[in-house]
């Protein structure tokens, strides 16, 4: 009476888990993106250990130089050595990338999510998304910064004060394409038959939400997520031109990159690495994101 | 879905109120001041009469409504006048001044429509051209050797900023090969040829940098839109019945993933207006998105509030229209 | 011969947003306007006073300065013209004083007509300026290109609060210079062309004019001095390695004047501690625990390497200085050179002897007071660099510091409301530069008279960042507003930069030139710190 | 296997298509497992050619593999499908694409899933048209109401611009008809063409057919469940089991000298309309082993009868429900659709009530405004005592654990980035009856009770066959042990041994819980099996409704008298009988702004037997 199937043995929730990381690791983009991206990790932070140059040495002496055995990525014009520069930029620029993109993604998913599929925050929600659209960046951070920047520094210490600003910053000035991009693809999927299924077993709204709305619009998200490490660093290093950023000698791969565009002709190794950095970073995490999406999505193609 | 868009649009009016009051409050606030770029030669006594004859000096609520009159009343009218040749009244009425050049704000920004329009306009238009088609191939063809390429140059396009790209193009273009001029000519007039070919040349870098970066970010949500369609079962039909493979993809399967890609252009076009400040500054385009920079740089509060607010006016039109697009395009979408 | 060598292309990267300098006081507009109106006497390279619309510069031996110094009578040129062919009166000068001086007109100039009781006319092209007290130095109204004489016909519905609607004359001011402005795209570019009725009919050489802004400095040097699109680009704040990688291209190179710009870090004597709130860096905050110490200041100022500081970020463009008052030439002070050469031994000494000892973390404390300033500034990338560099030098003597870097605008702002102005000086020490228009320095020196001290009361306002107050000094600007002799006055203001200087009130490093890019096939540029940087654009010709 | 050679077949013909030694297999993880194993058979010109078999045998997928639509990466079909002699399977994409739709077209057994959503079904229909045939836009537009008029859609030309979710279960199976015969083809796959309707129509679109057929020379490969309606259409039938075709024959041979043990056991299990005359209450199904052909279980008359004094469970007065036309670019209200007017019925405890009608006429309609999924228009609906309509989000989400509802269609209402068995498991854990390793082991339970194994779990909603997929939809519903449960046509889609079991799970559950079902369905022969009492729907309204025994023995609405007449009778020999194809005009339930249907008076014939008038 049963149906033709091979034998299989019972389910556990734990070969679950494991089928996910196995569709996961049959997808090469996201292995290596995970490569590269656990590479860039461990370099940034376990690289200062092989290479101790401190980065905020000055040898004025040896600046502007090419790459060679003492300075592998060469100095910049202060006689910075810039692989020193390079890695402990990582460790702020992928902190700040991934916490204030984390924090821009749960805004947004959350107002996009509660608008598309509540009627009544609809609009409330939507106009909130409109102003935070038209509010002149810059402006705000300063205002910010003017109303938060001491309270901060004050309870959590300069270092601590100030990334926990620049997420807050961030985050809340570039969640709103996010929302807007789940509400609308939360507006399609809300109307299809599963999502009135599950509700007529009586699923709590929330539950409605998690399990069977966010699933169905990941994609979206994922993308945004991607997108969003990159700006993040990005924004990160307009912001200290402003006085909100981390302090001019905490090098960032984002102000490494700007710094050394008028260099490009004079030591090209300055611009370079940090910009294949930032790349590479993105890139590594768009291929996680792809394979993610993928391992998410049972109807794809699986290679 | 008429009731709805009356709907919204009536309500935009308070909402663009509520707005432009937020965006005036949180000018005032900011820290920066119009006469920061004066010579610290100009002693404070001569500052303080600067900044009364601004009205700087006025009280919060005061200099509000004068803008709301000025921007809703004076300005309209202002126009009226120019279109129509009657004058209304006494025909003198203050129109709202930019603190900085003590001109007009509306001639200010007309004078900079043209060049945004050409060269941030141009340059997303080629985007989104050039994004669908990039996205529905990628997605098409998932891990071919066109994705992949795709993906890395959109990646490293978007990531890279725009102010290194901008750079690396001038070294490369102008410096070295000295194919195209870095600087863009606003006085340029297009009168034969040739000022067609300088114009076009002069266009060349610019709107490169920023057609790389708004390809980018849109192919990667038509492509990411496109899987989540392409395997669904009412594309089997329509296989089933023979439609051709690029009818296939460009009108079912296309059609069902354009919510997402219709966000994000909606989102994407009064960005057009509020200009590129960076690369229009890299390559002295000076349209709104410097206008706008120098504006907030030298908190030119009129001009600041009054571009702001435009700005604001096309957020929440075109994001409207996405939201009538998405009834139009889903018809399970209803706002009743 | 006018108008032969075709079009002269300037940029300027902060662009120009109106021609009307009484509108705006910004040098960039200044600048452009100097094309166009002109004072009746200017500056030449070397800080003479030349004639412009006069015909001599009047001086108490020549009778044109009245002997009580209460009056200053100028005489114009012979048949002056306007660019539209009307002639240039006495009344045009009595109008321009008029128009800056209207109250709610908000004249950015009005500090040049200070002290001025009447302005009027002995003749058709003769001027008597009457001032209330004694001037020992008259020549402020109507000198230099900030004071420009603007036509009274265009401007006479512009008075007072009138003055920011005339648009169209704000824009295209009608002027005797050796331009005429055909259009003007504000903060963009003005096109000018040559003023057919300029009295030097073989001037100027060039038939057009553009002065294109926007951008950022080194791209607009890249323009000159790699691309050669451009012939002169104003103000090139770019490291100094770039401009040598730049010039390597042969297109042109780069011209520096030197003024009175002085690079100087700001050293607090008031506790600026954060719990302190609102009466931080003033007098009732009490004096800053450590760097009210006078060893504490001389030995910051001791441990810094100026030559380091110059060759990173200043190169051809500045030279290492302890002054404050740096030029005009009889003005400086070679008192002053203890500071010149780093001394770390000395520094440290210093710093030993009075009880700041090395922790644990080699840094410096006494009392339980550490040696750990904050340093802010404004943003700019060469100042960012000169920021690490005085860190990695202050971290020789074990002084840490904290950098902070602000939004110029931000910074120099002035918003009452901001604690990240340079007025209130939030910080332990702040670094930034001032200088003053002008060969004179009565005023500026008077910037360190104790009444001058910004605080809460005053809005903030006032000279005295550094809030130095000494009584001997007050007295000694006192005297300098009173002495009329060109060699004593030099004394005397020699005397107030050795006392800024050596009780260390701030720390001078760089004195600072005025770097310009200019293109090799251009002519006759003088460059000139104490007026506008084209005051001889009449001059300018293409190389043949 | 081989072909048997005793296919009788018009000579000098060769064969329309020809399947030989069809092997599909799907990646599982890492492995190919093959669900098609060695099928062959022909199809001649104008035959039709029937495969039944076990849900889940391969039926869909045998089709589907003819039709290269199965997914690139993770199938792979071997063998050879000839068509006309021209190897399919070898075919270019482009020459492939003029083949489907063209020369074959298929009509897909999960309609909802399969019309695009965001199109209008008019346009749906053109297109088959449109991209083999160059004809204008005005002419196609034609030519497509002509083809929904032909499969009885009422006012075809204003619903021409409708959307696939505004269209019934029944309606949208007529739209893939209609677009499958659009173009006119030579072989038409039609994959449970007919479960979606009701008997009448069904019998017109199978008329349908058979006029094209016999028109147009067009062969069909007819897969369904319904003997009645393989003995009516079928020259040949194959039976499939397990991935093979078991038996191959005339439908003759195959319904009265089927050899194999499964023939026989499908045969033999088939309920037949009438079976039931004499007896009152609902009987069980005989179970009959598939592997021997041996009947293990016997039928059985449910040994309980309803508990009346109680008050019943459900009660429904004057239901309405309406969705509105919105027309025009401002859009104004133009009319509406009465899809329920005016439905009173109660349900006691114990009891099913089966909903009958025609397809169209508002079943799934009053279902749903039963469980409020549609905000019904008016009317009370008393849920155990409480008023459905003015309950409270968290009333009615406790009030949902009590009311249980089976979806038309399963694919459709299961979420496809979920795993069946969290899919299942799902409705359990959300209402915290208990861990998740009670929840799991309930619902490998169920699921074995409903036919599915356990391992199955694991895998996703498009993995499975139709039937498999309503067997995980109900198996959903049983997690929760609710009081009533609304089953629209919830046993459709299963082949006669399956339903049978399913049905004797339903009332075995009914019997030791007392649940009461509303059990909406268009097979009649299961309706009289498994129902106490019978209510019949045409246009929206009940137009008669009573014990069961009552209604089909003594029809007395005309439409009623319609539908039992109509039902088909699984034997060949009947195959001549032609039904006279029905020319009325087809009602629509659309109507005017301000319409207000006429009160309707009811007569009542026998005790609880009521007839409107
Ligand atoms: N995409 C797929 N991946 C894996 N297995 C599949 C896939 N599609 C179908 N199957 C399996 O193949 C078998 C045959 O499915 P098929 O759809 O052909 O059944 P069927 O005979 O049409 O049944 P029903 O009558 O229930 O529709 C089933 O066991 C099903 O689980
Ligand atoms: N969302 C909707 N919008 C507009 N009309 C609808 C909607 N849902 C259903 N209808 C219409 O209501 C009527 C009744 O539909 P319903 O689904 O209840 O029929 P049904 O009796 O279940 O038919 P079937 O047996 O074919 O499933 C149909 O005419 C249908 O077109
Ligand atoms: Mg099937
Ligand atoms: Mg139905």
């Amino acid at each position: 009476m049963t149906d033709a199937t091979i034998a299989a043995p019972a389910v556990s929730p734990d070969v679950e888990k494991r089928g996910l990381w196995r569709q996961f690791r049959a997808h090469p983009g996201g292995v290596a993106g995970l490569a590269v991206f656990l590479f860039i990790v461990v370099a940034v932070y376990a690289g200062p250990l092989i290479h101790t140059v401190e980065p905020n040495k000055i040898d004025i002496r040896a600046k502007n130089q090419g790459p060679s055995l003492a300075h592998p990525f060469g100095t910049d014009n202060l006689g910075h050595d810039m692989l020193a520069q390079v890695l402990a930029g990582g460790q702020i620029s992928l902190a700040v990338g991934i916490t204030a993109m984390l924090l821009a993604l749960f805004l947004g998913t959350l107002v996009g999510v509660l608008s598309g599929y509540l009627r009544r925050l609809d609009g409330i929600l939507m106009r909130l998304t409109d102003l935070f659209l038209a509010l002149p960046l810059l402006p705000l951070l300063l205002v910010i910064i003017m109303l938060f920047r001491d309270t901060l520094r004050a309870a959590f210490g300069p270092e601590t004060g100030i990334f926990i600003l620049i997420v807050f910053v961030i985050g809340i000035t570039s969640w709103m394409h996010t929302a807007r991009i789940v509400r609308g693809d939360v507006l399609a999927v809300k109307n299809q038959e599963f999502i009135l299924a599950a509700k007529s077993s009586g699923m709590r709204e929330h539950r409605v939400i998690l399990k069977h709305i966010l699933p169905n619009v990941m994609s979206s998200i994922m993308v945004s997520a991607t997108l969003g490490i990159a700006s993040a660093i990005i924004t990160e290093s307009a912001l200290s031109f402003l006085g909100l950023g981390f302090p001019s000698d905490f090098p960032t791969w984002g102000r490494l990159l700007y710094d050394g565009a008028n260099f490009l002709q004079l030591t090209p190794s300055r611009v370079l690495w940090p910009g294949l950095a930032i790349s590479l970073t993105v890139l590594s995490v768009n291929f996680i994101g792809d394979a993610i999406r993928d391992a998410l999505d049972p109807r794809t193609l699986k290679r | 879905m008429f009731t709805f868009t009356l709907r919204r649009l009536l309500f935009a009016i308070p909402t663009l109120l509520v707005i432009s009051f937020i965006i005036f409050a949180l000018l005032d606030l900011a820290p920066s001041d119009p006469l920061s770029d004066l010579p610290l030669t100009i002693p404070p006594e001569v500052r303080e009469r600067i900044r009364a004859a601004m009205g700087a000096d006025q009280p919060f609520f005061i200099r509000y409504l004068r803008w709301l009159h000025q921007f809703f009343v004076n300005e309209p009218l202002n126009i009226f006048e120019q279109m129509t040749g009657i004058t209304v009244g006494s025909g003198e009425r203050m129109r709202v001044l930019s603190w900085a050049t003590r001109s007009p704000v509306v001639d200010l920004i007309v004078q900079r429509l043209p060049q945004t329009l050409w060269v941030v306009g141009l340059s997303y238009l080629f985007g989104v051209m050039l994004a669908i088609p990039i996205g529905v191939v990628s997605a098409y063809k998932q891990y071919s050797i066109f994705d992949q390429i795709g993906t890395f140059v959109s990646m490293v396009g978007y990531s890279v900023p725009t102010f290194f790209t901008g750079v690396l193009l001038i070294v490369i273009f102008s410096s070295y090969l000295q194919w195209f001029p870095s600087i863009y000519d606003t006085n340029l007039r297009i009168t034969d040829w040739s000022s067609f070919v300088a114009q076009v040349k002069q266009m060349v870098l610019p709107v490169a940098v920023l057609t790389l970066y708004n390809t980018s970010q849109i192919s990667r949500f038509v492509r990411a839109s496109m899987l989540d369609n392409l395997h669904q079962d009412y594309v089997r039909t329509a296989r089933a019945k023979g439609v051709k493979e690029k009818v296939v993809l460009l009108v079912h399967v296309l059609r069902n993933s354009l919510i997402p890609v219709v966000t994000v252009i909606a989102l994407g076009v009064p960005t057009i207006f509020s200009g590129a400040i960076i690369t229009e500054q890299i390559f002295r385009v000076n349209g709104l998105g410097q206008l706008l920079i120098t504006a907030i740089q030298g908190a030119d509060m009129p001009l600041v509030q009054t571009l702001t607010f435009i700005f604001a006016f096309l957020i929440v039109l075109f994001n409207l229209i996405a939201d009538v697009l998405y009834g139009l395009l889903d018809p399970r979408i209803r706002y009743d | 011969e006018r108008g032969t060598d075709g079009e002269l292309k300037i940029i300027f990267w902060q662009a120009i947003s109106t021609m009307n300098p009484y509108l705006s006081g910004g040098t960039k507009e200044v600048y452009g306007a100097s094309m166009v109106i002109e004072p009746l006497a200017r500056y030449d390279e070397s800080g003479n006073l030349v004639p412009m619309l006069a015909a001599e510069i009047p001086t108490v031996e020549n009778g044109g300065v009245s002997a009580d110094l209460k009056s200053i009578t100028w005489k114009l040129k012979p048949d002056l013209k306007w660019s539209d062919g009307t002639p240039v009166t006495a009344d045009d000068a009595i109008f321009t004083w008029k128009y800056c001086t209207a109250p709610d007109g908000g004249c950015a100039q009005a500090a040049y007509y200070e002290g001025v009781s009447n302005v009027e006319a002995v003749d058709a092209s003769t001027i008597k300026i009457s001032f209330s007290e004694p001037k020992p130095y008259p020549y402020s109204a109507f000198v230099g290109a900030q004071s420009p004489v603007i036509q009274a016909a265009q401007f006479k519905d512009c008075l007072g609060a009138k003055a920011p609607e005339c648009t169209s004359a704000n824009f295209g001011p009608i002027g005797t210079g050796p331009f005429v402005v055909k259009e003007f795209k504000p903060n963009d570019v003005v096109s000018f062309e040559a003023n057919p009725n300029y009295r030097d009919a073989a001037k100027p050489a060039f038939a057009t004019a553009i002065i294109k802004g926007g951008g950022d400095a080194a791209s607009a040097a890249r323009a000159v001095l790699e691309t050669g699109e451009f012939d002169y680009a104003w103000n090139m704040q770019v490291e100094p390695e770039v401009l040598a990688q730049m010039m390597t291209a042969g297109k042109g190179k780069i011209e520096v004047a030197f003024g009175t710009q002085v690079e100087r870090i700001d050293v607090n004597p008031f506790a600026v501690d954060a719990s302190l709130g609102d009466k931080r860096s003033t007098k009732e905050a009490g004096p800053h625990p450590a760097l009210s110490d006078p060893a504490v200041r001389k030995a910051l100022s001791l441990a810094i390497d100026r030559d380091i500081i110059n060759e990173a970020g200043y190169g051809d463009n500045g030279k290492p200085t302890c002054n404050i008052l740096p030029a005009p030439d009889i003005y400086v002070s070679t008192n002053v050179d203890w500071c010149l050469k780093q001394d770390l031994d000395a520094a440290n000494k210093l710093l030993d002897d009075a009880g700041w000892v090395k922790g644990s973390d080699g840094i410096r404390e006494k009392n339980g007071v550490k040696l750990s300033f904050l340093y802010q500034t404004s943003t700019n990338s060469v100042r960012q660099a000169t920021q690490a560099l005085v860190k990695d030098m202050w971290a020789q003597i074990g002084v840490a510091s904290e950098l902070r870097n602000i939004s110029a605008n931000v910074f120099f702002g002035g918003d009452p409301a901001s604690p990240d102005t340079f007025q209130k000086f939030y910080a332990d020490v702040q670094m930034y530069t001032n200088n003053f228009d002008g060969t004179d320095p009565e005023k500026y020196m008077a910037g360190w008279m104790c009444d001058k001290i910004p605080s809460p009361a005053s809005g903030w306002q006032g000279e005295n960042i550094v809030r130095y107050c000494n009584p001997e000094y007050d007295a000694l600007v006192k005297e300098l507003g009173k002495t009329g002799k060109l060699e004593e006055r030099a004394e005397i203001a020699k005397k107030l930069n050795d006392m800024l200087s050596n009780d260390v009130a701030q720390i001078p490093l760089i004195h600072r030139g005025q770097p310009s890019a200019v293109n090799a096939t251009l002519e006759g540029v003088k460059m000139n710190a104490w007026d506008s940087e084209l005051w001889n654009v009449a001059d300018w010709s293409r190389k043949k | 296997m081989a072909l048997p050679n005793a296919v009788k077949r018009n000579a000098g013909d060769g064969p329309v298509l020809s399947v030989q030694g069809l092997t599909t297999s799907f990646r599982i993880g890492d492995d190919w497992r093959p669900v098609v194993k060695n099928v062959s058979f022909d199809i001649a010109p104008r035959e039709t050619v029937a495969i039944v078999g076990e849900s889940g045998s391969g039926k869909s997928v045998t089709s589907l593999s003819i039709m290269r639509l199965l997914p690139k990466y993770t199938s792979r079909i071997e063998g050879s499908i000839k068509l006309g002699g021209r190897e399919l399977l070898t075919l270019g994409s482009e020459e492939m694409r003029k083949v489907r739709g063209n020369e074959i077209s298929m009509i897909f057994q999960e309609p909802m899933t399969s019309l695009n959503p965001i199109f209008p079904i008019g346009k749906q229909i053109a297109e088959a048209i449109t991209c083999h045939r160059q004809v204008s836009a005005a002419a196609a537009r034609g030519e497509v109401i002509q083809l929904l008029e032909k499969v009885r859609i009422p006012n075809a030309k204003s619903r021409f611009d409708d959307y696939p979710h505004q269209f019934s279960g029944g309606m949208r199976q007529r739209v893939m008809i209609a677009m499958a015969l659009a173009s006119k083809p030579r072989l038409l796959i039609a994959d449970e063409p007919t479960t979606a309707l009701d008997v009448t129509i069904q019998g017109q679109i199978l008329d349908l057919i058979k006029v094209l057929q016999e028109e147009e020379g067009m062969s069909v490969l007819f897969i369904t469940h319904d003997m009645g309606v393989v003995a009516e259409v079928s020259d040949r039938t194959i039976v499939m089991f397990r991935g093979d075709a078991v038996e191959t024959g005339p439908t003759d041979d195959i319904f009265h000298r089927g050899r194999h043990p499964y023939t026989r056991a499908l045969l033999s299990a088939v309920p037949r309309l009438g079976s039931m005359a004499g007896h009152e209450r609902p009987m069980r199904f005989p179970i009959v082993d598939v592997a021997s052909g041996v009947m293990t279980t016997p039928e059985a008359e449910v040994d309980r009868a309803i508990e009346t004094r109680r008050p019943p469970i459900l009660e429904v007065k004057n239901l309405t429900t309406r969705f509105d036309i919105r027309s025009g670019l401002l859009g104004r209200k133009s009319g509406a659709v009465h899809a329920v007017e005016d439905v009173s019925f109660d349900l006691c405890e114990g009891e099913t009530l089966s909903l009958v009608g025609e397809s169209g006429c508002g079943k799934s309609t009053t279902g749903r405004s039963i469980t409020r999924l549609v905000e019904p228009t008016a009317g009370s609906i008393a849920l155990d005592g409480r008023d459905v309509i003015r309950l409270d989000r968290g009333a009615l989400r406790n009030m949902r654990r009590t009311i249980q509802m089976v979806f038309q269609d399963p694919f459709a209402s299961l979420d496809p980035r979920m795993k069946i068995g969290d899919a299942v498991m799902e409705p359990f854990i959300e209402h915290g009856l208990g861990t998740k390793a009670r929840a799991r082991a309930k619902a490998a339970d169920i699921l074995k009770r409903v036919g599915l194994d356990a391992d199955m779990m694991r895998r996703y909603p498009h993995e499975f066959s139709g039937g498999q997929r309503q067997r995980i939809a109900i198996a959903r519903t049983l997690m929760l042990d609710p009081r009533v449960i609304v089953a629209d046509e919830a046993v459709s889609a299963l082949d006669v041994s399956i339903k049978a079991q399913v049905c004797n799970l339903l009332l075995e559950l009914q019997q030791s819980f007392n649940l009461a079902y509303l059990f909406i369905s268009h097979d009649m022969a299961v309706v009289e099996r498994v129902s106490h009492r019978v209510a019949v729907m045409y246009l929206g309204e009940i137009v008669e409704i009573g014990p069961r025994q009552a209604v089909f023995e003594n029809p007395q609405h005309p439409y009623t008298k319609k539908l039992m007449a109509a039902v088909p009778i699984p034997d060949p020999s009947r195959r001549s009988v032609k039904r006279a194809i029905s020319t009325d005009e087809i009602k629509s339930p659309i109507r005017p702004v301000g319409y207000e249907p006429p009160r309707r008076q009811y007569r009542e014939v026998s005790a609880g037997h009521l007839v409107q008038v």
